[in-house]
């Protein structure tokens, strides 16, 4: 997977569509230049949006826990990694998942189709794909999902010959940013155990229980893990979740000897290397040193980054 | 009116392409801009600050943002002065710009060495001398703030740095900042820089701890930009016009009209620094929008407008 | 977890409704904001400043809006002591809050002539003294920059201001705010209040001219939040707390998350100014806030949040 | 004309129509307690809004000269005068006329139909119709004309047995803030000397005389008080407009003998007199006194202010 040069640019709002209580995607349209650049761009690169051009929603449609910090006025940007990317000729459009947490993302909401949003990117360095692997486990956590979801389909495209496995979870079933699962009845979500998303299964797990295994989804890719009969080392996790769960699955992957990259989040405050704000520990020679989650990452593998909590 | 505008301006005796710099902590060394803009146009870059020794920094999260602002407590993360000349010095050569270091540590005698070392690179026109980071202490109060300090250290340095432009960076959070001003003149500055950032803090209700890990940390943006520009007209109007000695304004820049404002009020030069992380390339902008201004208002040398606050 | 949340303060001998103030110069004389709210409802009121003589106030402009704030230099337009008491103290009497007046003046004599007249009002609680306006001047240093000074002013209105709390309002612009509130505290308050505005300027560049008639002004707003709550904890922490003394935290409070924030650094009540302009009528949606927060949070009593930073 | 309780509300957009380069038409709807409130407008008094929950339009949309203000975070009202009030049953149409000078009024021409903003009013003292008056003059400059083209309106329902005569000036044709004259050709501008509005017919005058008489507004006033052979105190005067003009008016009202009531400006951090930032100076009990614009006025008896400029 190839990367192409940075930049600053303009993208037009395709669609911004409510998938669940505070769950959004959102799709932009790049062209020339702009599309150049997106087109390239690797799952688990990111990009950073200036929404501060857009408007806030009614007060009344602000939930609750955001109304007082809902106002702040927005001076940096947003880091988003994307869920999608599809090339249409000369035009590029990607896609994004996003959640409302705070007075970004609220509003995010109000964005409309045609509206248009100053983006930076791609930044970063994204998934690798090392040539001896033939299976990759995807392992998510919550908001964790776009990154991993557009790499399941680039390697369903681009490396057919890889087996891939999928794994998912989050607290309870509204957590799962995901349509497949937002739109399905409380009996459905019980009984559900996978379900099939860009050519891969993916099996579920809940810390509440009501949807998939009662658990960690970290839980379900051990025991894949310890009833695998491959290679170890033709085989590569990827994960993208909580730092919490990241642990767990680097911890896993260590056990089992199995390569493992992951994606980490950090306070940004620039995206392009230039305030140090990123960092993120890592194992350094004789002691730890830190890297720049927007520059050197933000997929690390697993093995180099010391993990806090 | 003829069309012609100069921009270049004259700073303590360099001649830079025009009044714009990036500062210190917000532009990498060099090379992370390049991918936005000629960082070769900018009429001076400064560094992130330079230590003897490198620096790791502050857990996270070092950052917070605040209304029309931002909090920063990076704890001087930093290469360090070896790997710094071994592996900067060259991509800073080849900036074409004046170049500024911005040197900061924990005594007297380390900032005197790392001037020292850096007196004979080719390379750089300048040093700027960090005395307002939070996190230099000596006897619990930090450099900056004691007139008595600023005048032993800008004078030590002063020193130690050969033909190269010594510049002094002041912070805001002092009474009077003539005074600290003054003391960094008597000192031997060449120039002074203001502002530094404003020590703040930012409360998770929800955890009831400070949002950084370090606690407190500095605020920058266009928050601060009023007062900045007011410390800017002080120090102008009661040292620096009469000991002709110039100034680098920032503090919230993010516009021409920002950058003019400043300019207006006594900065002979001006810096971005938090706008370089919202829009990487302004700076760019600001240059010419600088030379649109002048050009509309019949301004012959954009150092005319220096101090002319009616 | 009981659902009974009690937000009423003790605050320097008084017991308060709740910890929210509106504050000196941004809720009028009490019966401007009663359109918008039940102004009873109420912590507490602080007066706009009042003078021995009636001032008219400076030229126009008087306020400019910045970054998410705005500047002020009203000039202490007030309708002088006499006045006050003839028409206005029977409005406050009626508003059922805690009541203090803001007094201000250019010598000692001044306030503590305005002091001993307010003393015998039954309607007044206490006392703020603004010693933190840059209009008021002495021998060039404004009173509330030097320690000296404010150790003599307080200690003067203490002895004119009987049996009413005396608060003292300090000024942001100082090296160290713990000496000054110290100063304070050894004067004889009973209370601070913090912080008041930021001296600052906006200019614009089509006149080149200062925006305020008066050139520079006060920063006020959620721009200088961060600011005041490092402030609030540095005087909670090194000053207040051993004291045993109440802070009445202030600085661009516009929310109950806001409040809380304060609250944590160390105030024990606090004061909504700026925010009075935007949404009159929002101090009784911080009480609101407050009390859904402390009943989330399970905490019993309000004033358990205070100086709980961890 | 009676006074109604001013309040906090919400108003829904019903219309934001561009009709001029820098001029647009908003219609705002309130209903229940705002509908009450607002029905009892008095031409002259005016409201605070809060635009800050709008958006920005895309950076290629926003006029050069305002590219570098634009981006300023908003944090303060705005204060609009009232060009239209309708009232609908339970609801209340009103309408604002407004220049896009700023910060502010760049957001607003985003918003459209159906958003929601918060909005502080009725506030102030409108202009008043004394018992005596048979003819009102109103003078209008530029940006004056929302209020007195409402008190026209006004007027022709409420009193038709006054005279009203109309007298509008500005820079050049396109510094006035009227469709009627926005829609013209150039031939047919230079050609008007007077138009119909609101049952009013009104000359026109412009500094640079693309439009109407060349020259001031109060020229055209002064010239008809000359010629008129009506007792000077059955004759009102009503203007609004720039600082300048005001004066000029003032001088010809007391010149003539005849009562003026003028529309004042201040910058306003409150508008309704908490602030005092709004001071406007106005003769005194042996000196001057500043009064409050948004409290005691904006409309003032020309007698009693101090004119600056
Ligand atoms: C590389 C990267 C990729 C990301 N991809 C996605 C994505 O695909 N979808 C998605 O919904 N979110 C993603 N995020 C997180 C997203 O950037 C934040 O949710 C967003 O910035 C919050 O903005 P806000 O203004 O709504 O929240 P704020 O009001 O700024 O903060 C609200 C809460 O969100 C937390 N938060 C804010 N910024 C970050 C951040 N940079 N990283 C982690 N937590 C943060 C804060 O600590 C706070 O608790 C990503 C973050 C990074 C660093
Ligand atoms: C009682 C009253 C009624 C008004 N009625 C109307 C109206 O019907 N239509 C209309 O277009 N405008 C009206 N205005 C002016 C309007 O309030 C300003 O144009 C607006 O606030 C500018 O906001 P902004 O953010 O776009 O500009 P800013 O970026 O805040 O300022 C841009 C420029 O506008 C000037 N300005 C800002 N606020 C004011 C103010 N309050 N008074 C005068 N000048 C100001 C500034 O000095 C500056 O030069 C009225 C003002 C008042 C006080
Ligand atoms: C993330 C960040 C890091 C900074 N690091 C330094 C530094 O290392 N040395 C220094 O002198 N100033 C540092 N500064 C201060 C800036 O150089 C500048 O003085 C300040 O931010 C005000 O300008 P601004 O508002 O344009 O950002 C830093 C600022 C930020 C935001
Ligand atoms: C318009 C205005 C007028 C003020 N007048 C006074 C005053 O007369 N006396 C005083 O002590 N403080 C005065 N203040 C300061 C406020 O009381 C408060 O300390 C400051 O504004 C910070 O709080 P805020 O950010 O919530 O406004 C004034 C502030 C504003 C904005
Ligand atoms: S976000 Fe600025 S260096 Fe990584
Ligand atoms: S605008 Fe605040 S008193 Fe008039």
């Amino acid at each position: 997977m190839s990367k192409t040069k940075k930049g600053l640019f303009e993208g037009v709002v395709s669609f911004n569509k409510q998938i669940g209580e505070r769950f959004y995607r959102l799709g932009l349209r790049f062209k020339g230049e702009a599309g150049k650049a997106f087109a390239g761009l690797v799952p688990g690169q990111f990009a950073e949006f200036d929404i501060s051009t857009a408007g806030l929603p009614a007060c009344g449609e602000i939930p609750d826990d955001l109304r007082d910090s809902a106002r702040r006025e927005l001076l940096l940007r947003r880091p988003f990694s994307f869920c999608n990317v599809e090339i249409d000729g000369d035009e590029v459009e990607v896609e994004i998942l996003y959640c409302v947490v705070g007075a970004g993302t609220i509003r995010m909401t109000t964005l409309a189709a045609g509206d248009i949003i100053s983006v930076v990117g791609p930044l970063g360095n994204g998934f690798s794909v090392p040539e001896s692997k033939s299976t990759a486990l995807l392992v998510v956590g919550g908001m964790g999902a776009p990154p991993i979801l557009h790499l399941a389909k680039v390697l369903k495209e681009k490396h057919p010959e890889i087996e891939t496995v999928g794994f998912v979870g989050a607290k309870s079933a509204v957590d799962f940013p995901l349509e497949e699962i937002q739109g399905q009845s409380k009996d459905a979500l019980k009984s559900m155990s996978d379900f099939e998303l860009n050519g891969v299964t993916w099996q579920v797990a809940s810390d509440e229980g009501d949807i998939g295994h009662k658990g960690f989804v970290t839980e379900k890719l051990e025991e894949w893990l310890g009833s695998c009969d491959a290679q170890k080392d033709t085989i590569i996790i990827y994960s993208c979740g909580p730092a919490g769960m990241l642990r767990n699955t680097a911890a896993i992957a260590e056990r089992h000897g199995v390569d493992c990259q992951v994606s980490m989040e950090q306070m940004m405050a620039c995206g392009i290397g230039l305030c140090q704000s990123c960092a993120i520990e890592c194992k350094g020679d004789g002691g730890t040193e830190y890297k720049l989650c927007c520059k050197d990452g933000p997929v690390f593998d697993s093995r180099d980054v010391v993990f806090k909590v | 009116m003829s069309d012609a505008v100069d921009i270049s301006v004259e700073f303590a005796g360099l001649k830079l392409a025009n009044p714009v710099f990036t500062v210190s902590g917000t532009c990498g060394y060099g090379d992370e801009l390049s991918d936005f803009m000629d960082v070769g146009s900018l009429g001076g870059f400064v560094t992130k600050s330079i230590t003897a020794e490198p620096r790791k920094g502050n857990a996270t999260p070092r950052i917070v943002e605040t209304d029309a602002g931002m909090l920063n407590a990076i704890g001087l993360a930093n290469i360090g002065l070896e790997k710094f000349i071994e592996e900067k010095i060259g991509v800073l050569e080849k900036l074409k710009t004046s170049v500024f270091v911005n040197v900061a540590g924990q005594a007297i005698e380390e900032y005197v060495q790392v001037t020292e070392k850096l007196a004979s690179e080719k390379a750089i026109s300048g040093i700027e001398l960090n005395i307002s980071c939070p996190n230099v202490k000596k006897g619990g109060i930090s450099f900056g703030t004691d007139p008595a300090l600023i005048l032993e250290i800008t004078s030590a340095v002063k020193k130690a740095c050969g033909n190269k432009v010594l510049m002094v960076k002041l912070t805001p959070t002092v009474t009077d900042i003539s005074v600290t001003a003054r003391a960094a003149v008597e000192g031997g500055a060449d120039a002074l820089s203001l502002v530094n950032t404003f020590t703040a803090m930012s409360i998770d209700i929800e955890t009831g701890k400070a949002v950084l890990a370090n606690k407190t940390g500095g605020l920058s943006g266009p928050a601060i930009k009023p007062i900045a520009v007011y410390l800017v007209n002080k120090v102008y109007n009661e040292v620096a016009k009469d000991a002709g000695i110039p100034i680098l304004g920032m503090g919230g820049i993010r516009t021409a009209s920002d950058a003019i404002e400043f300019m207006i009020a006594g900065a002979s030069a001006v810096g971005v620094g938090t706008a370089n992380f919202i829009e990487p390339g302004c700076a760019v902008k600001i240059i010419e929008g600088i030379k649109g201004y002048c050009r509309r208002k019949g301004t012959g040398k954009v150092s005319d407008l220096v101090g002319t606050l009616g």
